[in-house]
């Protein structure tokens, strides 16, 4: 295993340390009880607080999105494992303004669990709490008599477009179906080239041979769907897209935010490699990607492969997709 | 013959024993159809169980699991948290003030338990989870001792009942959790959270059943 | 070679038809004579034109940083190759608003040479040129008789503190000093966890073992200046913080931008870590970090390692890098 | 003896076929100690050059060089490409408006292309660069030509120049170019610039020193 780590058990303690120094004007990093980062002015008074949490290693992806204008809190897990419902209750009084507070869940059992009994906490201490699980991976076959579809690249879009929503001061009703609207109108699916390694496993969760890679693979380094023989960025992208274009339907005429996404070692030259073949199968099916989003933002460690995401956007989610954002992740006009 | 404190205390320790010894066996199976973390959750939790364990130790049976449960909660975290933790906090409330427990306690302990699995993962038996161990086990230990049999062989009929469920899972087709995702793909793996239930229940027998600990 | 790419002549061509496509907000991308990327409004009348170059495979460097507040143009070569004369001439005319032309040059003979012929060319055809050439990489023995040190990390902080100084319209003369300032200031050292593979040579360029890193790597995949057993992040940061510290040197009471980059592989957790043992460095020897940037900026396609760059700060720099910049690969204000 | 237009565009072509057929190997080579473009960067300028050629068939000698040079200068980049532009350029001036060269016309077209090259890279002999094949080509010929040697003759004592020049190289440690980075590691490899450039040289001498192309 190699890695810029000094101890596994202590990877995420010294990551979140680094945050803390690296970010001080952005977030407070609280980590004498349970873990979570949160806004450095939480909590904002009439403000919905907006939390998500997941198991670490999904850098920058949910600490990273703590600021203005998107997340109040981000609750990490150990590498890869939900949190525990004492971050998400303590983060949720931190961050409640007195309007409410808002969770955004990826769909996994752990993570839906946690959150779960942390709501209940939190309504127990008298505060209103609204869940909204996020499930956008059509490489998972959606049945109500499974676990259903993961929530992958489209937390990263609803975060965004949610945060903005919070931060008008819409009510926490408002905020939260902004929220599932985003969910019900995202879709994404993965790949990778490589396998990634729990830094307390020691060794890569699956091996891939030198000519293979792994299609609808989620961010946990769990192996996907199928494996096959390794193939063009053209082909890749034809494999991941279709799925995704055929499973709302996306149709002509509709507008999309694209997002590519990095699993952590791919490069970004890749990515817009990628883009540009994304670019020229949504045109071939006449429809236009009006923003885009290219880079590692919902990563699996060091993983190599790539996950799209696309999400049909209407005049709202575009207002609220271009509002400022100031996070370490994601920053625009502030 | 009854359950001492002593003896939860110890069927405890010996579990997180079990789990220190398990503990990269346990993320090797959770590597094949998962995220290669189960052994490293449940270490985490126990280990913090063992720290915790001295303050409650002259607290009545209840509140000793729901301890126990309580830290699961706060220090596992994924999907086993909530899970182990709910079955520890529901074997806490059919214990309550309890100091020792008869084979009566013993099910209703373990009913509440399973049932408190059940409600908060919502997985069938079959659906390849912990439940197919947890679920057989509980069956096992109510006709042992329907058949009046004495508790150290209804501990171990409930283990190996686990255990039978525990194999059986392997050619399944995951429905629940993060093996799911896989379908068809996880079938030929045997289930992590199955695989420590099973040693759950061993380590009871093995702590209960007699002082020698080689039952089982 | 796993990569998301169809076939290694085109991954050059297919990224900038990527990056035109996603960014037509921020920039042109000129394709049908010599390649070069320049700010969507350019020539900007009246304002010094910031250009810079380099083989591809540094993304986002340089041509994430074309835009508002950073570089007016950038120059793509082959992967890990100097682009040639002609587009760092026709970049040159592109950009030239009438106030003169500063070509940022990272110091490697090739870059050098291509960029001296150009800026001939340039001056030929009556545009003032200037060059600055940027040596910060202190694993390199620095000599008269040699090429000198190579060109890092701290090229991408020039880049910004330049760019922000052309903005605000200061003429050629100053543009370039302080970008000879930053240089003067700013010393870098990295290391590599893996090697990485060019896309045309189709395997390695160097071979690690499982327990190995090389350190005091360049940003082309050469190998470094030696190769060790892998040590702990707080090991290695210490190796590559101490050469960089005694080298300018940083004295107690100096406040700095701690820069921790990633090479293109390393995920981000794994650089806060390393920023988490750069502070506690830093403090010990009494330097305060006053600015910082932590990611994949100045990269070697999926080699996973990392390197740091310190930059002494002054008041200018600082006021220089606090301003707006608007750039697909580096943000803010705007 | 002289050698025809004609003939120096087999010169080009027959050096872009070797720069073909050798690209992994050199490129090989530039791993080692660089950053493995070297066969690639030559290879782009070549098959650039190859197409171009066409479009100066009917030109002089210089107008050929000088476009070579150009092509190269625009299509190479890296280190390889200003300095083998720069060397193709500087033949071109020393020949302009000639349609043969004689045996000292390719002697001072030769001395102005060397001496092009050390002027843009500054390197000295021993840096281990192109300039350890180059410098010892050039003073093989002369001396060949000085006493009288015929060119076929002066040719092949200039590719084998080269070789030794590119074979000393290997012991050194790089003072100029991408290898001298590595410091005392560059030790032991080989450096590719010298090795294309005795490629360049062997390739006059394959060409020009006789129909059969056998000699060098
Ligand atoms: N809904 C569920 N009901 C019961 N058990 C479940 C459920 N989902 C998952 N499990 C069990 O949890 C185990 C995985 O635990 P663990 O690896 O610690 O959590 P995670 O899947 O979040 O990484 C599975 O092997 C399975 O036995
Ligand atoms: N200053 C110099 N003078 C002469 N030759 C040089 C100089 N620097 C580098 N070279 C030659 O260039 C070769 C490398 O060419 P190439 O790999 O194409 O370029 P780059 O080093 O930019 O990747 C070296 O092997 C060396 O022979
Ligand atoms: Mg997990
Ligand atoms: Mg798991
Ligand atoms: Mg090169
Ligand atoms: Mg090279």
């Amino acid at each position: 295993m190699k890695k810029l780590i000094n101890k596994p058990e202590d990877v995420v303690a010294e990551e979140l340390q680094g945050i803390a120094q690296a970010h001080p004007d952005l977030v407070r990093v609280s980590m004498d009880g349970p873990f979570y980062i949160v806004r450095a002015d939480a909590p904002v008074q009439g403000k919905v607080g907006v939390i998500s949490g997941g198991g670490s290693g999904h850098e920058p992806m949910h600490g990273g999105f703590v600021g203005v204008g998107m997340l109040d809190a981000a609750c990490p897990g150990a590498v890869f494992t939900s949190p525990t419902p004492d971050q998400m209750l303590e983060a949720t009084k931190a961050v409640n303004g007195g309007a409410g507070v808002l969770h955004i869940v990826k769909n996994y059992t752990g993570d839906v669990l946690n959150f779960e009994m942390a709501a209940d906490l939190a309504r127990a201490e008298g505060i209103t709490v609204e869940a909204v699980v996020i499930d956008d991976d059509v490489a998972v076959k959606d049945s109500l008599y499974t676990a259903g579809r993961r929530g992958v690249g489209a937390t990263v879009l609803a975060e965004k477009i949610t945060g903005a929503a919070a931060e008008q001061r819409r009510p926490l009703a408002e905020v939260a179906e902004i929220c599932r609207q985003v969910n019900a109108n995202g879709r994404s699916m993965g790949m990778a080239l490589t396998s990634c390694t729990v830094p307390h496993a020691g060794k890569p969760t699956f091996e891939l041979g030198e000519n293979e890679m792994e299609i609808g693979i989620g961010i946990h380094g769990e192996p996907g769907r199928t494996r096959m023989p390794l193939k063009t960025a053209a082909e890749i992208t034809e494999l991941l897209a279709t799925p995704i274009l055929d499973d709302l339907p996306f149709k002509s005429g509709d507008e999309v935010l694209a997002f590519v996404n990095g699993m952590g070692g791919t490069p970004l030259i890749e990515l817009y490699v990628v883009y540009n073949e994304l670019a020229k199968i949504c045109k071939g099916r006449g429809i236009k990607i009006a923003r885009n989003l290219i880079g590692p933002y919902i990563t699996s460690l060091e993983m190599a492969g790539c996950s799209i995401t696309l999400l049909k956007l209407n005049d709202e989610f575009t207002r609220l997709w271009d509002a400022p954002v100031k996070t370490a992740g994601l920053r625009w006009g502030l | 013959m009854t359950i001492s404190r002593d003896a939860v205390v110890d069927w405890i320790k010996a579990f997180a024993d079990v789990i220190a010894v398990n503990k990269d066996y346990l993320t090797e199976l959770d590597a094949a159809i998962g995220d290669a973390d189960h052994g490293a959750n449940m270490h985490r939790g126990f280990q913090a169980v063992l720290t915790k364990l001295p303050t409650v130790a002259d607290k009545d049976i209840g509140t000793l699991f729901k301890t126990v449960g309580m830290t699961l909660v706060s220090t596992v975290g994924g999907a086993a948290g909530p899970l182990y933790g709910t079955f520890f906090i529901q074997l806490g409330s059919a214990t309550t003030g309890k100091l020792e427990l008869t084979m009566a306690d013993w099910q209703a302990a373990l009913e509440a338990g399973v049932n408190g699995v059940v409600m908060r993962g919502k997985a069938n038996p079959g659906d390849k989870t912990m439940v197919d161990a947890l679920i057989p086990a509980l069956g096992a230990f109510k006709a042992a001792s329907a058949s009046n049999a004495a508790l150290p062989a209804a501990l171990r009929d409930a283990a190996q009942a686990a255990e039978q469920g525990m194999l059986a899972t392997t050619p399944w087709v995951a429905r629940k959790g993060r093996a799911s995702y896989l379908g068809e793909r996880s079938a030929g793996h045997q289930d992590p959270g199955a695989t420590s239930s099973h040693l759950l229940l061993k380590a009871a027998a093995d702590t209960w059943a007699d002082n020698s600990g080689n039952v089982g």
